[in-house]
């Protein structure tokens, strides 16, 4: 890691009223890079995703971006700046087509609708989604649906995408299929930032786990040594991987 | 339907109704019937205005008739106090409009629903009480504009209702193609996408704040247009005749009727409504009972509860079904 | 000068408590099932038309037509709500605005069919005159209103906060879908709140009656001012209609005594958009 | 548009166009003669509305049958000067809307061949449908329209026969001077109270103007809202104000409200001298004995019928054919079908120059009119008649009794006000 790291989250820290949802949570995300942040529910994985996309602002810390200050952002100037991030509860355009939704997202670097519509095509396809680009939103499967929120993410053409819970509620082939997804993504030099309970998906993909709990960092480091951490498996894990195991 | 192509049989239907239009003043005799048709398309461009910000971008605004009044009184100003042309007044009003929409664009911008729909018939409350005691625009006495020569340049004729009607055939064609230009642009879609919800917008990058104004603005503009098309139509106006609440219902009605949300469909609701309401003053109304009202108020009701998407997506539907 | 002042600030407090009776049955249906009622104005005119009738077919003394007025409103909530609002509930949001719009205008318009478009004012109602405090001139029935409006938005706070019902209803209000998943039949909870709210605005018609004039279009404007009360106090917060109510009445009524009466309704809806550019959410929301 | 929008479209336009036919103008005689009678028949104003139809119907009828009346064609059938040829109302409704006015006024004209208008009651509407005959040539005689500016627009075919709020604003004055010089009692300062739609601010503008005139001191200008929830404020500016006289120009709903609270606040000025809202036919059921000694301005009151049998008579068939009393909105639109009828009689055409012109000549005396005046004759410069002039009417015993003029006063005025505490 010699050149300066793509994202560098430096002491976040957020407040909801009496509540420290996150308390003083550094880490760095390098380009390239697919890094999974884990921990039990309501550790403050999407309060954290939250302060870093500008969807609330932390009560202290920094978030850099590319070497740049975006903490105080809004959120659609920082999607503009390159990052991406889908939701915990999927959240599409239900009065649109599949095609349409991914125009919208496409929008952001095309003015003319035609090149936004090229461009949600050549998403579309990658995605996996081509067949079904004139049905209904909301006609979708849920798997359909998380991948459509992905193309949208794509369509922006981010360099950071941030995936909240992409692999919920999916089964095995599903869960494959996303999988693949994302190491494609990944492939065409997109940086991934993920949170994720499915331990399947983030012992494949991830390059780097990071651990919260109760809002702050526990452990960082490669999957294989994060799983081994003795924290680890005593604040959150143990239970539930061995059950899946 | 990502990219707008436009049918063959589209095309055709729409050339074959706009002939037909065009015709209609060589057809008929008498007023009433050009009066309604002016009325059917003061309306329905009233409806295609506030379906830019309403149906598009789902800010129901329950106080159009601000806007509409603004325009109106905008022209007539000029007109009565300084001689301006009303066609410069037209342009004028527009701005005038739009500028106000951005001034309650601010306070509202983070309102949504019915939030919204309060504050703008608050806001169109405010316009209205301030008009009906401003002393410079003729307070509560209105505005009656003068009596000039007939001709396009005054935007006055006394001899024939048909220049007014092909004028409103013009403006409503205008606003149709304003229409559909934002519905198939970027902005048409990032209005839907705000629609669905701030979150989906802005994590789109969608710079909310600013296409909600730029919606507003947009309505508001048309809008005043079809103020001053009024003003100089009826030449006279006044606080109760352009600025009341019942005014911006029933641009919302004409919109819901017709079917929110797609670019034909306050065209569709105001061809049904306009000519209901009329009618049945003309055919009930002398009876003085109040059943004319009734029927309107359970054409409401019926509409609302079995019809909510409007007639246009049930035409398009039986539409579908054909093909 | 200061005699008026005091006079101004009792009248304000007078015309504050009765918007707010109006309004709490507002924000209950608002808070419970986020329908904004635009028929809450007629509902009011038809509580009025109740006590009327009631007066004057059965010699009946609006003080003791209120459970009658409550009564007559609560069976027209829940009817107007299973047999028109749930059927838009799941529509669009377009479709759950307008269609109140429908039921006002049809109620309005009924009301002119079947009574005439007259005047009417309950001619000697038990609570009447004035009470001379030093300078002060205290209308009887006025105060009666205000102090119904405080026993019955006390009455519904406690109703909510203490039993079991109240306590369904400010589940559902707080969390449909969990309500829902706790076992709450919420479409009953939905009919019973639309009940209740209209049943309170009942009440409001019976100790407005007392001393208002009578008519068809007699809801308008209480309707509009009760829509800005509820959206200033907090959706669904009793407490904050109430504070709003009183807020309300001051604005207008100093704002008409010291500023220009022509605009004392503007200034309402003027500082209602300013709360709400602030604090979107309203006072207590 | 989809097609079956389109075929309703022009089928009613062509069943609509098809209908009247091009009947000339100049038609046969010995038939009907056509009006259009444009008034608010439906909406918040329908009550008025249906009760100027009242008048104008019965006045029809007296044209059109043979009547021992001392009215203009009463006593022969039809119009005399076209062969007696019958009058034919054709109804349209505004709803009280402007833009309505407009449309009907041409509606009537294009389609129903009307030679003449009359109404609208609003103001407003008046503007409108007097705008549209302008246009398209046709008579307009107006008898229940009160705004002053209608006839400073220097209309060619507007006439009004009746007075407009100046006039009556400037009637409560010279009955101040009156009660000076005649009854000795002192009266200084004035409340000018107004609703602030155009009926009030209108009066407004009048009244101030002649406070300033007649030597007043106005110590209280209010405008307020109208259909207000609570007018305790602009009470209390009043009594803060203290004015000897209230002028108070309003419509029902206030009146209503105001009345009751200057009660409840305590209001007792020495004289209340009010408008419009106080007369209406449902002011008095509603408010009852609280209404004692209020003066209300009039055109017309049943008691004027001591002086003048006429009226009496008027009054009598009035209930007899509608089963009510004349009401001052019934008696004053009773009288424009007369004067258009009259003037299209002289005219012995039905062409719109010549009713002008006839309608220019009028010259009806006042034993001829069911209202205290000296006749009907037309200022040639603004076309509104030069004799109406208002009464004043004080309410007695729940009743409307004229006491000004004194010379037609039917009882003495109450004056002072007596307080509200002191009644029982």
């Amino acid at each position: 890691m010699s050149a300066a790291p793509l994202l560098d989250v430096r002491g976040v820290t957020k407040r909801f009223g009496g509540l420290l949802a996150n308390d003083d949570v550094s880490f760095t995300v390098s380009e390239g890079e697919i890094v999974s942040i884990i921990g039990p529910n309501g550790a403050g994985k999407s309060t954290l995703f939250n302060c870093v996309t500008g969807f609330s602002p932390p009560n202290a810390g920094h978030v850099l971006y590319g070497g740049r200050d975006i903490t105080r952002l809004a959120a659609d100037r920082i999607c503009k700046l390159g990052i991406a991030r889908t939701f915990q509860i999927v959240q599409v355009i239900t009065d649109m087509t599949v095609l349409e939704n991914v125009m919208t997202g496409a929008f952001l670097r095309s003015v003319r609708n035609g090149a936004a519509h090229e461009k949600a095509e050549e998403v579309l396809r990658f995605a996996g989604l081509h067949e079904k680009r004139d049905a209904a939103a909301t006609s979708l499967t849920i798997e359909a649906k998380k991948r459509l929120e992905v193309s949208m993410a794509l369509a922006t053409q981010p360099r950071l995408l941030m995936l909240d819970e992409s692999m919920a509620g999916l089964n095995p082939v599903e869960l494959r299929g996303m999988i693949d997804l994302l190491r494609r993504v990944r492939a065409n030099g997109v940086t991934l930032v993920i949170v994720e309970h499915v331990m399947e998906a983030v012992m494949e993909l991830s390059d780097r786990v990071i651990v919260i709990n109760s809002g702050k960092k526990i452990v960082e480091g490669p999957p294989k040594e994060v799983v081994m951490n003795p924290q680890v498996i005593q604040a959150y894990l143990g239970d539930r991987y061995r059950a899946r195991g | 339907m990502g990219v707008r192509t436009f049918t063959k049989r589209q095309v055709s239907v729409s050339a074959a109704v706009l002939v037909l239009l065009a015709l209609y003043p060589l057809a008929v005799r008498g007023s009433f019937p050009m009066h309604l048709m002016i009325m059917v398309f003061l309306f329905a461009m009233l409806g295609v205005s506030w379906n830019i910000m309403g149906g598009y971008a789902g800010m129901f605004s329950f106080g159009q008739a601000a806007f509409f009044g603004i325009g109106a009184y905008t022209s007539s100003f000029l007109l009565t106090a300084y001689h301006v042309n009303p066609w410069i007044g037209l342009l004028a009003g527009g701005v005038v409009a739009a500028l106000a929409a951005a001034l309650i664009g601010i306070p509202c911008s983070n309102l949504r629903g019915h939030y919204f729909a309060i504050a703008s018939i608050a806001f169109a409350e405010i316009v209205r009480i301030h008009f009906n005691n401003w002393k410079l625009i003729g307070a509560a006495e209105g505005l009656t504009i003068p009596m000039q020569d007939e001709s396009l340049r005054n935007f006055m004729f006394h001899s024939s209702k048909a220049p007014y009607y092909y004028i409103m055939l013009g403006f409503l064609i205008l606003s149709l193609g304003v229409c559909s230009w934002v519905t198939t642009s970027r902005m048409g879609f990032y209005l839907r996408a705000i629609k669905e919800g701030h979150d989906v917008a802005k994590v789109l990058g969608i710079d909310v704040v600013r296409y909600r104004m730029a919606a507003i603005m947009i309505s508001a503009f048309l809008t005043a247009m079809a103020g001053t098309f009024y003003a100089q139509y009826i030449l006279y106006l006044d606080p109760e005749s352009v600025l009341i609440l019942p005014i911006s219902v029933q641009i919302v009605l004409v919109a819901m009727l017709g079917g929110a949300g797609s670019v034909m469909g306050p065209v569709i609701g105001a061809a049904i409504l306009l000519p209901i309401s009329e009618v049945t003053r003309v055919k009930l109304g002398f009876k003085g009972s109040g059943l004319d009202m009734i029927i309107y108020g359970t054409l409401i009701m019926l509409i609302s509860v079995y019809q909510p998407q409007g007639v246009w997506g049930f035409l398009q539907k039986i539409g579908r079904k054909k093909r | 000068m200061a005699d008026q002042l005091l006079q101004q600030i009792v009248n304000s407090l007078l015309i504050g408590s009765v918007y707010a009776l109006v309004a709490i049955g507002l924000t209950l249906i608002w808070g419970v099932m986020n329908v904004l009622n635009f028929a809450h104005g007629d509902f009011l005119m038809l509580g009025m038309f109740t006590a009327f009738w009631c007066y004057t077919l059965f010699k009946m003394d609006p003080l003791f037509s209120i459970p009658v007025c409550a009564a007559v409103l609560f069976l027209l909530g829940v009817g107007i709500y299973r047999f028109i609002v749930s059927k838009v509930m799941k529509g669009p949001g377009l479709a759950q605005l307008v269609v109140t719009f429908g039921v006002s205008i049809f109620l309005a318009n009924l009301a002119v069919m079947l009574w005439t478009p007259d005047f009417r004012l309950i001619e000697k109602p038990l609570l009447s005159g004035t009470w001379s405090l030093g300078s002060v001139q205290l209308s009887i029935p006025k105060f009666a209103a205000s102090v119904g409006s405080v026993l019955v938005s006390a009455a519904v706070f406690f109703f909510l906060k203490r039993t079991r019902t109240g306590k369904a209803i400010l589940a559902v209000e707080m969390n449909r879908d969990a309500a829902l998943l706790m076992g709450i039949n919420t479409e009953r909870i939905n009919s019973l709140s639309f009940g209740i709210g209209s049943a309170l605005v009942g009440i409001a018609g019976a100790f407005l009656s007392m001393y208002y004039y009578i008519h068809p279009q007699v809801g308008g404007l209480f309707g509009l001012i009760s829509f800005c009360i509820v959206a200033l106090g907090g959706f669904g917060s009793i407490e904050g209609a109430f504070i709003a109510g009183i807020l309300i009445g001051l604005v207008q009524t100093l704002g008409g005594y010291f500023f220009d009466p022509a605009y004392k309704y503007a200034l309402v809806f003027l500082v209602y958009l300013i709360t709400v550019w602030i604090r979107p959410q309203g006072l207590m929301g | 548009m989809d097609n079956l929008t389109r075929r309703k479209f022009l089928v009613g336009g062509g069943a609509l166009a098809l209908s009247p036919l091009v009947v000339s103008r100049a038609f046969a005689q010995g038939k009907t003669i056509k009006i259009g009678a444009v008034y608010p028949l439906t909406g918040n104003l329908a009550s008025t509305g249906l009760d100027c139809k009242r008048g104008v119907e019965l006045a029809v009828e007296i044209i059109n049958g043979k009547y021992d009346l001392n009215l203009p064609l009463a006593r022969t059938e039809g119009i005399p000067g076209l062969g007696g040829a019958r009058l034919e109302v054709v109804w349209a409704d505004t709803k009280g809307e402007p833009k309505n006015g407009q449309a009907e006024a041409e509606r009537v004209i294009t389609q129903d061949q009307v030679v003449g208008v009359i109404g609208a009651y609003q103001s407003s509407v008046t503007k409108t449908a007097s705008q549209a005959t302008e246009r398209l040539k046709v008579p307009y005689v107006c008898s229940d329209s009160s705004s002053p500016t209608l006839t400073e627009r220097g209309l060619r075919y507007f006439f009004r026969v009746s007075p407009h709020d100046g006039i009556f604003s400037h009637d409560q004055f010279r009955f101040l001077k009156d009660l000076e010089a005649q009854k000795k009692q002192k009266v200084q300062t004035l409340g000018v109270l107004y609703e602030n739609t155009e009926f009030g601010s209108n009066v407004g503008k009048e009244e101030l103007k002649y406070a300033q005139e007649y030597g007043y001191k106005v110590v209280a200008d209010i405008s307020y809202t109208n259909n207000a929830t609570d007018v305790t404020s602009e009470v209390g500016r009043l009594i803060k104000a203290n004015p000897d006289v209230l002028l108070h120009a309003s419509y029902i709903t206030d009146a209503i409200l105001f009345t009751k609270t200057f009660k409840e606040m305590g209001f007792n000025p020495k004289g209340m001298l009010t408008m419009a809202g106080y007369i209406e036919p449902g002011y008095l059921p509603a408010i009852k004995a609280d209404g004692n000694f209020i003066i209300v301005r009039s055109t017309f009151a049943l008691d004027l019928a001591k002086k003048k049998p006429l009226v009496g008579q008027v009054a009598d068939l009035f209930k007899k054919k509608f089963g009510i009393e004349m009401s001052e909105n019934a008696a004053r639109s009773f009288m424009a079908p007369f004067v258009l009828a009259e003037a299209i009689s002289r005219a012995k055409s039905v062409e719109a120059e010549a009713i002008v012109k006839a309608l220019r000549e009028t010259n009806i005396p006042g034993d001829q009119v069911i209202y205290p005046w000296k006749g009907i004759q037309f200022d040639p410069k603004t076309q509104q008649n030069v004799h109406a002039t208002g009464t004043l009417v004080q309410i007695q015993d729940q009743q409307y009794v004229t006491v000004w003029p004194f010379e037609s006063a039917a009882k003495d005025v109450v004056w002072p006000f007596p307080a509200w505490k002191s009644r029982k």
